[in-house]
């Protein structure tokens, strides 16, 4: 293992993969949300493009690449380029923390499924995914029109008032982890033997439904209301900066998605790691475990779409602070009770 | 108890559930999506498709040019001009422009034809390139099936 | 005044105090084909609506149809009439009120008396170029705002003037 | 800092306006202040080409009228003619002409159902409504051969039989909508979401609504049981025994619940007209020149959207006069500042979908 490999090839190969692994991702998650909501409605969806219609992500891909890319004349011109940016940058950069599965050793070097691990692992993740509201801002205010200004004002409202009871069930997952290391984490929930989505059922539902509301989703999906606003802060938007906003937005969905599976149903852990008679399950690499896993909550979200209407944006926001946060610091005082007694 | 109960219900996102619990039935239900180009859902025998002109057993025109239709259509779509052949028994059509575009497909014509020479094809696929390709004449008011196909729209006509 | 109602006489009651109050504004009362047509003059429309509408309890303004009589008219007629169709609810009865307008004269709205009389009486003023006094906002509803000419008019070709709008 | 109040433009181009309105909005902060309709895009001066054309050869122009209710057109305009000419129509004609409309109520309340849940986010019942409608097109298209468009109704009586055949596949029909309105109910009825977005929005009181001329589900959201099928019958409609649903406080949620009602309504109507179908002809005898004795008439139906009526004066020719056309949405879309006034920007797309207006309608 000369130093040059070590030292050189792998990290390219892994920033490599980790910049692959959220496309694929999010090719597979566009491609399966339009199949699912399809096949709910009593239709087939598309089965055209490919095996099934696998392909079709990738042919509205190069459909948009090929695309005019118009910017209105009285736009800002600088935010209104950088906002995609920062949306996909904020989302791509999120995924370097998120640990994948166990460090495999391969004769004396053991390869890290991850690029880094930082003892706040899980902090840099919620701080990047609030610079992607930057996007949004600068995005619809940039395209200097009514429609893409109030789907930003509603998005930056929506998204900074359920950061609050995000973070605090995520911190009464690192107050019971005792660490902020998603890797730590992950090894804690090990050892104590149960996830912890089973340990605090009401933070696992309170992250999870601020979670949809974060990225936009279903029944929250209020800034890119299609019957409202057109669509919202992305109207003005066309060709390769649509695309890059389509595909932020899955980003985020997946990224969320993984932090759900690592915080609550231990990263890549089989069902349940201390009952002995299902030791057979550790045979099944953890990295599978965690797409598995991933592929649920990703089926969930879109399964959550086809059934709910839209909330109002009132009421989207009277549920926050009238019962998801008052419900997130009621958790988290029983959390530390319980902690501190045991 | 009825209190209660829907406090219950409301906090545990029964309304919710029972909405998802639907969608997952029809999730694993019967499709209804016909494969089209592949597989056409046959229209119902009075499916009012293009008109057409018919010929008789022995591949006469049935058509004596009367302008009956002409006077019936309420959107003015014919334009006939007939002529009694010397020792002919029945005046037999020269001219006979028919405008694709301005039909409502509404049946006039065809109830009021005496001879019943136009009558409604079960034809829907009635897309064209050009609008001269929609003006149809005497000749073409016989193109029945897939050469009409080809009249309509010769271009991205795919050979199936 | 013929006799009217013949087949209708519930209403016959309601006709007589109606052309009682309103000697010189009711013109004429007769029922065609089941329906009954009551001739005002122009002076006497808000007077007798307000009443068949606070009175007889006729509280739905359904339409408002304007004639062209341009043809049909003779020397010293009207060109236009219009027409109030007046419903009751309950009870369903029905009664069409109808006043004849010169060309350049006007006619007091209805809106005041009947809110829904709004969009009908611009529709009627943009179609036909009846004017309707005291309506709130009086400007064309189908046609843009420069369109010249009214449309329904009986002198208006049917194909449209060349270069149309 | 005063906020300077929005004025905003939704439509003529816009997903969720039904085709092309354009409504102006004057907006303070997502609070709606001030909405005003401007129509017109769609006109296409119908009652000027209806006074060029014989009586027969309007009823085509009426399936563009509403298009999602075809039938229901033809039958206004239909019955205000034969009133006018004196045209007696048999009994079977009649009964079949009940079951046409009925099931055009049905098509329409179902294609309503799936645009109102759409606006509102629920966008699977989209496709449930319009699968429901489908099987009900099916229908029209076996009788008389067209499925939006449909001119399946004539002066005097109706084109072809109903056989045997046809009054079975139909009652298969009507079987098969209970269960597919059952699954959207459990998606939609006590969905809080969907509560939150219709109930108390876009009410209107009684009084409100009989002067701005309100008709149709919109009224009897109200509580008025105003229904022209029972206070002036038409078409033997007064042989059939069925109840008028009523809302209570006028919002979107009871306009919601009363055109859910009205679809079962409308299917036992169906069935009764189907097991009394009486023996006879299916057309009165018509002259193919049809010429009227100058006189005028106004006649009105219950269609889907509202009270539907014709006004027809003739000339002795064979042209009518003037035909002057009552559109119950273009007099429904008066009412809209009325509800829409002091509720949120995102409620007027749920008000503007709860009156079910039709732009074919309104601009003629």
């Amino acid at each position: 293992m000369t130093p040059f490999v070590a030292d050189v090839l792998i990290p390219v190969g892994k920033i490599v993969a980790v910049i692959l692994y959220p496309m694929i991702m999010v090719v597979v998650m566009i491609w399966l949300e339009r199949r699912v909501v399809a096949l709910m409605q009593g239709r087939l969806g598309p089965n055209r493009v490919g095996f099934q219609g696998v392909l079709q992500p990738v042919a509205d891909a190069v459909k948009l690449f090929f695309k005019e890319d118009i910017m209105q004349r009285q736009a800002d011109a600088f935010l209104f380029n950088i906002s995609p940016v920062l949306v996909m940058f904020s989302s791509l950069l999120a995924f370097c923390f998120v640990p994948l599965g166990e460090p495999i050793r391969i004769g004396t070097y053991t390869l890290t499924l991850w690029i880094a691990e930082s003892p706040v692992g899980l902090l840099i993740i919620l701080g990047l995914s609030s610079i992607s509201v930057f996007g949004v801002i600068f995005g619809g205010w940039a395209s200097n029109s009514k429609y893409p200004l109030m789907g930003a004002l509603r998005s930056v409202v929506q998204v900074l008032s359920y950061e609050i009871p995000t973070g605090l069930t995520v911190l009464t997952v690192a107050f019971v982890a005792r660490s902020m290391d998603l890797v730590e984490i992950v090894r804690r929930q090990e050892a104590s033997g149960t996830w912890y989505g089973f340990l605090m059922p009401v933070s696992f539902i309170v992250f999870w439904i601020s979670a949809i509301a974060e990225t936009n989703r279903a029944p929250f999906d209020l800034p890119e209301a299609e019957s409202e606003l057109v669509a919202g802060y992305h109207t003005e938007y066309s060709g390769m900066k649509f695309a890059f906003f389509y595909m932020a937005e899955y980003a985020h969905m997946v990224l969320v998605s993984s932090l759900v599976v690592i915080l609550f149903f231990g990263g890549w852990l089989p069902p349940f790691p201390s009952v002995k008679a299902l030791a057979f399950l550790h045979a099944v690499p953890g990295f599978v475990w965690y797409l598995v896993k991933i592929m649920f909550f990703l089926y969930l979200y879109v399964w959550i779409r086809a059934t709910l209407p839209r909330y109002r944006f009132d009421s989207l926001i009277r549920l926050v602070w009238k019962w998801l946060i008052p419900l997130a610091l009621a958790n988290f005082l029983v959390v530390a009770l319980v902690r501190f007694l045991r | 108890m009825s209190r209660i109960g829907r406090f219950l219900k409301s906090f545990f996102l029964v309304d919710m559930l029972r909405g998802l619990a639907v969608t997952l039935r029809l999730y694993f239900s019967r499709k209804v999506t016909v494969q089209y180009p592949e597989r056409v859902q046959e229209p119902s025998p009075r499916f009012r498709g293009i008109v057409r002109l018919h010929r008789n057993e022995q591949g006469e025109p049935l058509c004596i040019a009367c302008k009956a239709c002409q006077r019936a259509c309420g959107t003015g779509c014919f334009d006939i001009e007939g002529k009694k052949e010397e020792g002919a028994k029945v005046m037999r059509p020269t001219r006979f422009d028919w405008k694709l575009d301005r039909c409502t497909f509404c049946g006039f014509c065809v109830e009021v034809c005496p001879t019943s020479a136009i009558r409604f094809s079960r034809e829907f696929r009635l897309t064209g390139t050009d609008k001269d390709g929609l003006l149809f004449h005497l000749p073409d008011m016989y193109i029945a099936g897939e050469d009409l196909q080809s009249y309509l729209c010769a271009g991205c006509r795919r050979p199936r | 005044m013929p006799d009217a109602a013949a087949d209708r006489p519930e209403l016959r009651p309601a006709l007589d105090a109606l052309a009682a109050r309103f000697p010189g504004e009711v013109l004429s009362v007769d029922v065609d084909k089941g329906d009954l047509t009551v001739r005002l003059g122009k002076a006497g429309l808000i007077p007798v609506l307000r009443a068949l509408k606070e009175e007889a309890g006729f509280n739905a303004l359904e339409d408002v149809i304007v004639l062209d009589n341009l043809r049909t008219a003779g020397e010293g007629g009207k060109r236009f009439t219009v027409l109030y169709q007046l419903c009751r609810f309950p009870g369903a009865d029905r009664v069409r009120l109808a006043v004849d307008v010169g060309e350049d004269e006007g006619l007091d709205s209805a809106v005041p008396v009947y809110r829904s009389a709004d969009w009908a009486e611009r529709e009627a003023f943009d179609m036909f170029g009846v004017r309707f006094e005291g309506h709130p906002g009086l400007r064309r509803i189908y046609m843009p705002e420069d369109f010249e000419g009214h449309p329904l008019r009986k002198d208006f070709p049917l194909e449209g003037r060349d270069g149309g709008v | 800092m005063a906020f300077k109040e929005i004025d905003l433009n939704m439509g003529p181009q816009h997903p969720s306006t039904h085709g092309v309105l354009r409504l102006k909005l004057a907006v303070d902060n997502e609070v709606v202040l001030s909405v005003e309709p401007v129509i017109g895009y769609l006109h296409r001066g119908m009652e000027k080409l209806w006074e060029s054309l014989t009586y027969t050869q309007v009823v085509p122009l009426t399936d563009r009228l509403d298009y999602l209710a075809s039938l229901s057109n033809n039958l206004g305009y239909v019955l205000t003619v034969e009133k006018l000419a004196g045209i007696e129509v048999p009994r079977r004609a009649r009964y079949i002409r009940v079951v046409l409309a009925e099931l055009q109520r049905l098509a329409s309340h179902l294609a309503w159902l799936g645009f109102q849940a759409n606006d509102i986010g629920a966008m699977s019942v989209l496709l449930y409504g319009f699968e429901a409608r489908e099987t009900v097109l099916d229908i029209f298209e076996e009788y008389c051969g067209a499925r939006l468009t449909i001119h399946g109704i004539r002066i005097g009586g109706v084109p072809h039989d109903l056989d045997a055949a046809l009054a079975a596949r139909i009652r298969k029909v009507l079987d098969g909508i209970p269960k597919r309105l059952a699954d959207i109910r459990a998606l939609l009825d006590d969905n809080r979401i969907w509560k939150q977005r219709t109930v108390g929005i876009g009410r209107i009181a009684a009084g409100d609504a009989i002067a701005y001329g309100l008709t149709g589900p919109g009224l009897r959201a109200c509580g008025l049981a105003w229904d022209m099928r029972k206070d002036i019958p038409y078409s033997s409609y007064d042989e059939f025994d069925f109840d008028v649903p009523l809302g209570r406080n006028g919002d979107v949620y009871d306009r919601y619940l009363v055109r859910l009602e009205e679809i079962c309504q409308s299917i036992r109507i169906v069935r009764q007209a189907l097991d009394g179908l009486p023996e006879g002809e299916t057309s009165a005898k018509v002259p193919r020149v049809l010429k009227v004795a100058p006189a005028e008439v106004f006649h009105t139906i219950e269609a889907p959207k509202g009270v539907l009526g014709f006004y027809i004066k003739s000339n002795g020719t064979d042209k009518p006069e003037r035909v002057k056309m009552k559109s119950p949405s273009f007099i429904n879309l008066q009412s809209l500042e009325h509800m829409c006034k002091g509720n949120l920007f995102s409620d007027v797309v749920g008000i503007l979908g709860s009156l079910d207006i039709v732009l074919g309608e309104i601009d003629k």
